[in-house]
């Protein structure tokens, strides 16, 4: 299945990539699909084990425990600052 | 309440505050009794070191999430009118960031609504500040005390709100 | 914070709003990261009754208690600027009773400065309205909600800001 | 010793007085100054009961147990209603 990957603010500068398109294998969850892209190795190991990373599928904000279908868009960004 | 009372823009050029507070009363009917209005700031650090900030945004889910928080407050208050303007992109030092006004018949309501839209704004709405100084750039990290800001409104009603959601909800 | 930073003013004329909220950001210095502003309005009564009002003030005193009233604000929170303007005399349906603009480095103590301010106008301020409608014309009763809003204020000393700020936040 | 007495809003109309000079013997608290008025009869004596009423001494809000001196403005007044 196909997974569209949006990154942002300091998180799209760090691993120098703002947006992909991911073809997996199998259905996963939020946490399966940042195991497989910290196996990219470093800077992705490091920055996507930063805990306090946000997580939206489907442009709402949820859980690293969602499961994911083809076609979502997933995306990671560190923690708010608007207003 | 009609749905147009509530409305939510994201622009990349100045907020015109005045335009957006006569608008706000414009939808608000004669029912209008209280009528507050916040403006968020570019504002001077304590050192001096901020000239400017450039935001960035999601476009798509901010105008989502900031339309649930706004249905989120009139859902717990008896408004008449709400809405948010918030700016994206390179802005000086004393420019407007982000407008919240809203109208109700007693100003109680209009004034827990604007705290709790900021509240929520600042804590769940994708925007990402980058303070421009002299020094050069760095990402504006988030304040426990807006966090702390936000708990103070999930005790009670918080089905209405888009907090995290547990995973065996989600299964589709 | 200067003594000008404070202004009362009572006036038989409409309120400028915009002018209010420009004025008071131009005595608040590049630190203001937050502005609130409050505007009370004559409203239509559910049973459509109010055409409009007449208020009536104690003049001197008012001046005076008004301006007590933000001395404790300031007092209380950490402000750069507030303001006060109350109109009197005659005033329709839809037209501005009252304007309270605060602004600070932070949203918190904006907020609750322009609450604390409004809640003890409205119990310690020596106006009094007179409801003018189709049946002729009446004094408004006051609040008991007004009174308990007030008390509120009454109990905890200054602590009253809901969030602590911890002095190494830089941002708003 | 010398007072001005001045009324407000409901109170006003209801005593078709806006406010006066008052000339009395001996030092005294507004309880007992209101006891004075109200040794005027209707309206006064009814009015001037209220128990929510209001009084400011020199234009700062006060008790009925304040002492009152020489040349002090007494102000009664119905609760008040503005903002």
């Amino acid at each position: 299945m196909r997974l569209a990957i949006k990154y942002f603010a300091r998180l799209r500068e760090q691993l120098g990539c703002a947006e992909e398109t991911l073809e997996v294998a199998t259905p996963l969850r939020v946490t399966e699909l940042i195991e497989l892209l910290q196996q990219r190795g470093e800077p992705w190991r490091g920055q996507l084990c930063d805990p306090v990373l946000m997580v939206a599928v489907n442009q709402c904000m949820t859980t690293r425990a969602q499961k994911l279908g083809d076609g979502d868009e997933v995306a990671f960004f560190p923690p708010v600052t608007g207003g | 309440m009609s749905a147009s009372a509530l409305q939510v823009r994201i622009q990349n050029t100045a907020i015109d505050v005045a335009a957006e507070d006569a608008a706000l009363l414009g939808r608000s009917g004669d029912a209008a009794g209280a009528r507050v209005s916040f403006v968020g700031l570019v504002r001077a650090d304590p050192d001096g070191g901020v000239r400017g900030l450039t935001l960035e945004h999601y476009p798509g889910m901010t105008e989502r999430a900031l339309g649930d928080i706004l249905a989120a407050a009139a859902a717990r208050w008896p408004l008449l009118a709400a809405g948010v303007v918030h700016r994206i992109g390179s802005m000086q030092l004393g420019e407007n960031i982000v407008w919240v006004g809203v109208t109700a018949a007693h100003r109680q309501a209009a004034f827990m609504a604007v705290e709790f839209i900021m509240d929520l704004l600042k804590t769940e709405a994708p925007f990402w500040k980058k303070a421009v100084g002299a020094a050069g750039e760095h990402w504006v990290s988030a304040r426990a005390s807006d966090e702390q800001a936000r708990q103070r409104w999930a005790q009670a009603g918080s089905a209405t709100l888009p907090t995290a959601v547990s995973p065996d909800d989600k299964d589709r």
